[in-house]
């Protein structure tokens, strides 16, 4: 077994004689005699570290990761390329290792990083006040409908079908907790229907959610959408608090949130410099207007000034966390995704103020490019027309069940993307990362993997004829 | 000196990334006009050396754990090995995308359901899912399924007992979750008040949320008589798990009668903390709570492949997107089976056996620092500060300051709320017995500093590149983000 | 293309007016405009950070490394597992991006590793000077006789045919410089022939050199060969320099060349925490005994004290150096191998005092199980019988070419170790990381890959007969 | 404070490593007693948190490139790219064993051979080995390169002629490889001096190494005139490549008529320093030196696979096991690759115009600290401290001392060794205009300072770990491994 404790036999008796014992047994008297686990715990013998590596190796060449495949799979989390100087920065002990910065003056250079991540994110949606961080995006949307509970108490949620479902899903698990019913507003066309969702809002409504781009890539009418909610305008308290859930990545060249009635914007930090890790840890932003920065989930560093005059930064805003209001916090959320958060926030200074422009114009011009390759194969079409800038949807022929497609593909080396079963569709991401090479291979293998299931259908068409 | 922010560095048209070539016809009106975005983040522009040394210096602002001692109670700072760091960084975990199909990712499903079993092992408790983000994460999960729990059962119970000694987390979990607390006292032994608890057990009452050993580092013998208590009422039993650093092979929250446990793979299972996550919190259930847990979950079938699917429809729920911290997963797993099951039970008796000496040790300033409880503890203990404050004229705030001096990262301090000035200290297992005498020896110089001029510690630190920071007045007037 | 500057255009017209000149082309006016060359250098063009790794990924995915097959390949570097602290602490910036220690009050902790580097070879080698490394293990053996020529001035170097051919070969290419003839004793039963060892030594011979354990794996009779050229005994000018090149994973069971007798110990640090990297940067390790300290090629650090009568470390003795003494220096070499010596003392300092014995216990008795399983094929068997630590030497059949049967076993995920064209035989290496199994499985992939060439002959012999 | 050394922490019994199991039957008497080690190495005993924490702790006690501007003239303190240290690490790479089958290596040789084809056409030499481990091996290699040229026509010369500019290793250089050193002067302008290198070219030379620009900073414009006078008596010319970083794209050591040339990886091509390397020191020759290079060669066969075979009979040899510093050339390759033809170019104008501006920016004290020669420089330049010393009362040394103070590194001081009081100062091009700005401010600063109060500089450096260290007494009494 492997072991990480450094107390030799002759440590172990100085110590019980310090102590005034005489084994260590005796340091679980407390513990009643039957509650005392009177075996080994049943795992696996320790291993040296090797034979862990090679264990761990093996379960990860089970995997079919973004280095084996050409991948367009989206839906919230994205294979873009994260810079080395990124792991180089996130494995430094001085930001790995430390907790929560609860003492300001040893831990100046993780609470300048939370201020700048701060500013950053703030810049990316156009909304003054953000947080250090949540857990992830869905129950960062879950935890906005939770502020609007403390807001105005209202117990209707009103959400676009174009969220995530598993924001959605969050919600509602979140809303069963704090109380609160939500109603879902479809789509039209791909997009949050307007007429629809105008209807669903009322006085009871305390919170309105909606997505941008939403989850099958289409780019939502922001302005509308929230407007028909009030966002933006006239006493917080007597409206609806409008909630968004953002694409960062997308936010070089789309209209930012606070520039149109957003109150709350949350999103998935992911795309911003994180790994996919499937699935996490990754990071939640959390954006806002100032009326609702004191009733925030989570930790805000703030800039302040020492006993000299000294610029500093500390943990700010303290009075609405758990450890000070306890039950009367404005949320329980403890430890968050500092480290995660620090990669986002060294993607963004990478990516610079013009990068996030380009970044954004390139998966435009692929995104689009894509979209009309794959719509060129027989029977593929768009599932909608609306501008899409980094993911987009399309349905296969009838005859050409996606889950068949994407195995025909998948042993091509190629993962088309997502599957949207109930639509009989993809939802197909696009990154830097994947060339119009990579795009031109997806479209012939995808057209293959389609006129085979064609050529099935004919022959057991054929077949069926026979008999 | 202070270091200027990453907006206040670099100068216009500097950058680090360079845009792949648009290798595809440029179009034109892709996204109209009134889509779009007038005018860029204000991002900064520097090039990478600047970026790079930018946050290298930064870095060093921040003290760590593989630096100095840690001894944050309550937050189990032991070494991070770098082997973890290894394994997670394998491209066949790190690049995996959560919507790859199961049957291209039965490694991490593998991984995932071993380390199910592994914690349901641990704990006692059968049925794990591992997907809340943090500790608080899983309390919440908790709680609504115990919730669900009583509502399956048509009934409504809408209150929560938690002890005063409780975490933080644990009243706001509740409220979260729309329910109720109920404080129940402590005893004098440090434990649950029994009479307390007996008197508001009823049958309006959901759960009790319980750490054991509790943040005063003792362990309640009466766990038995509790956990009685508590489920004659019907109610639910939680076990908040942030304390298991100190039980891992020796007693199981499952034998001891809790229904529910959480676990901090940032705490017990060395997850590094990374200044404030990431965390993972998975939970931990008995069989009758089980059809309540959070989708989807991890199956295996009968080809011996695993799946991820919604298995129940009573569950709560999603709590989060895709799987859960699956990074953590690969960490802490490794750490398991590095470990064994002996190796586990060593590192709790280590971490037990470290505390009481450490505790022994700093029996020589009992007169200003006496141990708030009992006579030996668990993993951690608490000291008062409170003789120290009337006699010597320093606080326990002033205390914690100076150690920074002396290069050790103070306690906990001033929780649980119970003890006044209270010092909550947590060496953990891996720390040697010459780091816990030196920790001692600074202690005992800083008391003996203070009996000759309290003003020292008064205005501690006085070697950080910070001084005391204004912390009110930045609550007053907000500066939360660069102006520009 | 990428770039790494920082001179936007602002930049450059400030900065060319501060100097007085209108562009940058004047910069370079002292170059003959005959000699400016008129045209891009004829290189593939500069590429973002995400297509150099695609680049350097498939280059690597076209190498067949010890992470792709059960590899038993050594003589002279070997697939020893190399622990994650190590891979942590030499991408510390603080370790990997400054200069050699010039300004010694900002470089103590490069210059304490030094130390401790060179107290832990010393250790090692039973020797008690070393200093803070060279280049590797061949160039080292070579510095050696270098040292030697510098001491005593005799033209002969005598060697044993053990040694690694790379080392005898750079010898034999130093040794055409300063000016010496290399003469070559060969091996008996696969340890150098000590008749024809002793013979060779006469009163013109500058050095000695032999390795332990030898090319071919084995053990030599250290003491014996040291002894034969008056080793550690005398004054040290009038006879020759006894030289070994040592394999310091060994070094924790075997006998250390400081109580042989030998007065200079070189050798490969590779084994010591460093990866294979296809043949470096790994680090040769050079110690001595006392005699011979101020006739060292490169750094050594030493302790000293500071204005303050504080302990700290400096490099020291630079008086041999080449930035002092010029063409008197004992060496050229400057730069060497730092970091890779870190790597190799963080490695000892991980293995510890226990483990080096337990790992050199380990790979003894596996070693021995591996020859005796491979031996037990008909048909191989070994090269010599002399004891083996961690790798080993067979002969095949006659009728099996070993170059036909290691393609064999390649096919199979097998690299059953390094051919021996000459012996129609394999070197076959073992480390902690080749378990059992992987040995049992050598086995029986080598007994089929014989068994199959058997099979051809047969084959081809009936053919022939039919003929 | 001091970090005591790794031997004196730790206790007997403690441990990092742990064995993997015995798995084979044991058997004694394997290595008999005689060849048995009686007490195994004292290395030391610690677990592993102690051996993170220790090296952690004393990598900061070091200055590095990530934290600060580090302008060591002839160094070329350049921007070390993460992305470098990503490709270096992958498997692939890093695990590949340099025994495996060319074959089965395939990636590898085609590195090395796209490397060799563009160090070529960097240097205009189109015959390249990567094998020398660092520059000074690439010296030796290129000085056995002429000898083997020499005898092979028959001829034995025994000089080298080397200007007093020279880098030490080239004199030292010569010595090993059995060459005598005969020393070239310096003209006015910081070139060579023409009639005495007429005077000393002779038919017994083997050899001119010369640097351009050399370490003065200076284009030596003379250099086709030289190259002719070396030629004509037969002789070859060998440029050391320290100084590449000022030319890349702009003109070739080929094209000036040089026939050997080495490089430095770890200066112009990023590979990092390692506080004291690795490097890698290839060489690229003109035709008539090619049946010289080291053996092994990488060669493309018909089939345009890769192998590496001995070529020429006429080889020097060897110069060191395997390929050479495989994991630098995947470092200096990515370089490489991400800069392209311009990218270099753009590199080295930004050096020289980095090195130009903050030489105008330091004539603000050129009192004190002049220009040793011409008006302008190349990449670096050379400041002389002799009036600094004269007037101020302050030595070059202490000048460097104290820029430690203000968080500099200090620039390459006493060399060359013919200005007195040097200062070779090389910015490179990865550093922005503010830091140049900095440290310009800082050394007037300091100058100011000295001119109050010398006595500052002459005790500096005053906040660094340690002061200023007794070199003469180390030297005196060599302690070089810890006592046990």
């Amino acid at each position: 077994m492997s072991t990480y404790t450094a107390i030799t036999d002759a440590d172990r008796e100085a110590m019980l004689a310090a102590i005034g014992l005489a084994d260590t047994d005796e340091l679980f008297a407390a513990i009643p005699a039957a509650l005392r686990l009177g075996r080994p715990l049943d795992l696996p013998p320790g291993q040296p570290e090797q034979d862990v590596y090679a264990h761990l190796r093996e379960l990860a060449a089970r995997n079919v990761s973004a280095e084996d495949e050409i991948t367009f799979l989206g839906g919230g989390m994205y294979d873009h390329y994260v810079p080395a100087l990124i792991d180089m920065l996130m494995s430094r002990s001085e930001f790995l290792t430390p907790y929560t910065p609860y003492q300001p003056e040893v831990s100046q250079g993780g609470l300048q990083v939370m201020f700048e991540y701060q500013t950053a994110i703030s810049e990316l949606t156009a909304l003054p006040v953000a947080n250090a961080s949540v857990y992830e995006g869905p129950s960062a949307l879950a935890s906005a409908g939770y502020l609007a509970k403390l807001v105005n108490g209202r117990p209707r949620l009103v959400v676009s079908a174009g969220v995530h479902p598993h924001a959605i899903e969050t919600l509602r698990t979140y809303a069963q907790g704090f109380g609160a019913e939500v109603v879902e507003v479809a789509l039209r066309d791909g997009a949050t229907d307007l007429d629809a969702w105008r209807a669903a809002i009322d006085d009871e409504t305390g919170a309105v959610f909606f997505a941008n781009p939403n989850f099958l890539g289409a780019v939502e009418d922001a302005e509308a959408l929230a407007a028909a909610a009030g966002g933006g305008t006239g006493d917080e308290r007597s409206r609806p608090v409008v909630i968004a859930s953002y694409d960062p990545i997308t936010l070089g060249i789309l209209k930012p949130p606070g520039e149109c009635g957003v109150d709350v914007c949350v999103g998935e930090g992911q795309p911003l410099g994180n790994r996919l890790d499937f699935g996490g840890p990754s990071f939640g932003f959390f954006a806002a207007t100032e009326a609702y920065l004191r009733r925030m989930p989570g930790r805000i560093a703030g800039e302040t000034v020492d006993a000299d005059g000294r610029r500093g930064f500390v943990l700010t805003l303290q009075t609405r966390e758990q450890h000070i209001r306890r039950e009367k916090a404005t949320s329980n959320i403890c430890t968050a995704q500092a480290l995660n958060a620090l990669g986002g926030v060294v993607y963004l200074a990478w990516l610079g103020r013009r990068g996030i422009v380009e970044l954004g114009e390139l998966l435009l011009q692929r995104t689009h490019y894509a979209r009309e390759a794959l719509c060129a194969i027989d029977g593929v079409e768009p599932l909608h027309r609306r501008p899409v800038i980094r993911e987009f949807a399309v349905t296969l022929p009838e005859w050409a069940p996606v889950d068949d497609v994407v195995e025909r593909c998948a042993a091509e080396g190629v993962n088309p993307g997502l599957a949207l079963p109930e639509h009989n569709g993809l939802l197909v991401a696009i990154t830097e990362q994947r060339s119009r090479a990579d795009i031109d291979r997806l479209a012939a293998v995808l057209a293959d993997a389609v006129a085979e299931q064609a050529g099935k259908r004919e022959m057991t068409g054929a077949s069926n004829g026979r008999h | 000196e202070t270091i200027e922010t990453i907006y206040e560095k670099g100068a216009p048209g500097r950058r680090a990334f360079v845009a792949p070539e648009l290798d595809v016809p440029q179009v034109d009106g892709l996204l109209p006009d009134e889509l779009r975005r007038a005018e860029g983040p204000r991002l900064p522009e520097l090039s990478e050396p600047e970026i790079v040394r930018h946050y290298v210096r930064l870095s060093k602002r921040n003290f760590d754990l593989d630096s100095g001692f840690y001894p944050l109670g309550s937050c189990t700072m032991k070494h991070n090995p770098r082997l973890h760091e290894r394994v997670a960084a394998l491209p066949g975990h790190a690049r995996l995308h959560p919507f790859q199909h199961p049957k291209r990712a039965q490694g991490a499903l593998e991984l995932m359901w071993n380390l199910e079993r592994a914690l349901g092992e641990i704990s006692g408790l059968p049925h794990v899912s591992l997907q809340p983000s943090a500790g608080s994460h899983g309390e919440l999960a908790g709680v609504l399924l115990a919730k669900a729990y009583h509502a399956d059962r048509g009934e409504t119970r809408t209150k929560v007992l938690t002890p005063d000694t409780a975490h933080g987390t644990n009243p706001a979990t509740v409220t979260m979750a729309g329910l109720e607390v109920v404080k129940v006292g402590t005893n004098a032994d440090g434990g649950v008040d029994l009479d307390d608890l007996r008197a508001k057990a009823g049958e309006d009452v959901a759960c009790l949320m319980l750490t054991n050993p509790n943040t005063l580092g003792v362990f309640d013998a009466n766990i038995e008589e509790i956990a009685r208590i508590v489920h004659d009422v019907g109610a639910v039993l939680y076990y908040d798990g942030a304390n298991l650093n100190a039980i891992m092979g020796i007693t199981r929250p499952g034998d001891m009668g809790f229904d529910i446990v959480h676990f901090n793979l940032h705490k017990s299972f060395t997850q590094p903390h990374g200044g404030g996550g990431p965390g993972s919190g998975p939970i931990a259930v008995s069989e009758r709570m089980e059809p309540y847990l959070m989708n989807p979950r991890i199956v295996r079938d009968d080809d011996g492949s695993f799946d991820l699917r919604d298995v129940s429809e009573k569950s709560i729920g999603r709590l989060r997107g895709f799987q859960g911290n699956y990074g953590c997963f690969v960490r802490s797993y490794a750490y398991i089976r590095s470990l064994g099951a002996e190796g586990l039970k060593d590192a709790s008796v280590s971490a037990v056996l470290n505390a009481n000496y450490l505790l022994a040790r700093l029996g020589d300033v009992a007169e200003h620092l006496p141990l708030a409880y009992g006579r030996l503890c668990m993993h951690e203990f608490v000291l008062s500060g409170a003789p120290m404050k009337r006699e010597l004229g320093i606080k326990t705030l002033d205390l914690a300051k100076r150690l920074l001096d002396h290069g050790y990262h103070p306690p906990t301090v001033y929780f649980p709320l119970l003890v006044d000035e209270a010092l909550l200290i947590e060496p953990t297992e891996t720390e040697t017995r010459e780091t816990l005498d030196g920790f001692a020896d600074a202690i005992k110089t800083i008391l003996a500093e203070a009996a000759e001029d309290p003003e020292i510690a008064r205005t501690a630190p006085h070697t950080t590149p910070v001084r005391r920071l204004d912390e009110a007045g930045a609550a007053k007037r907000p500066v939360i983000r660069q102006p520009m």
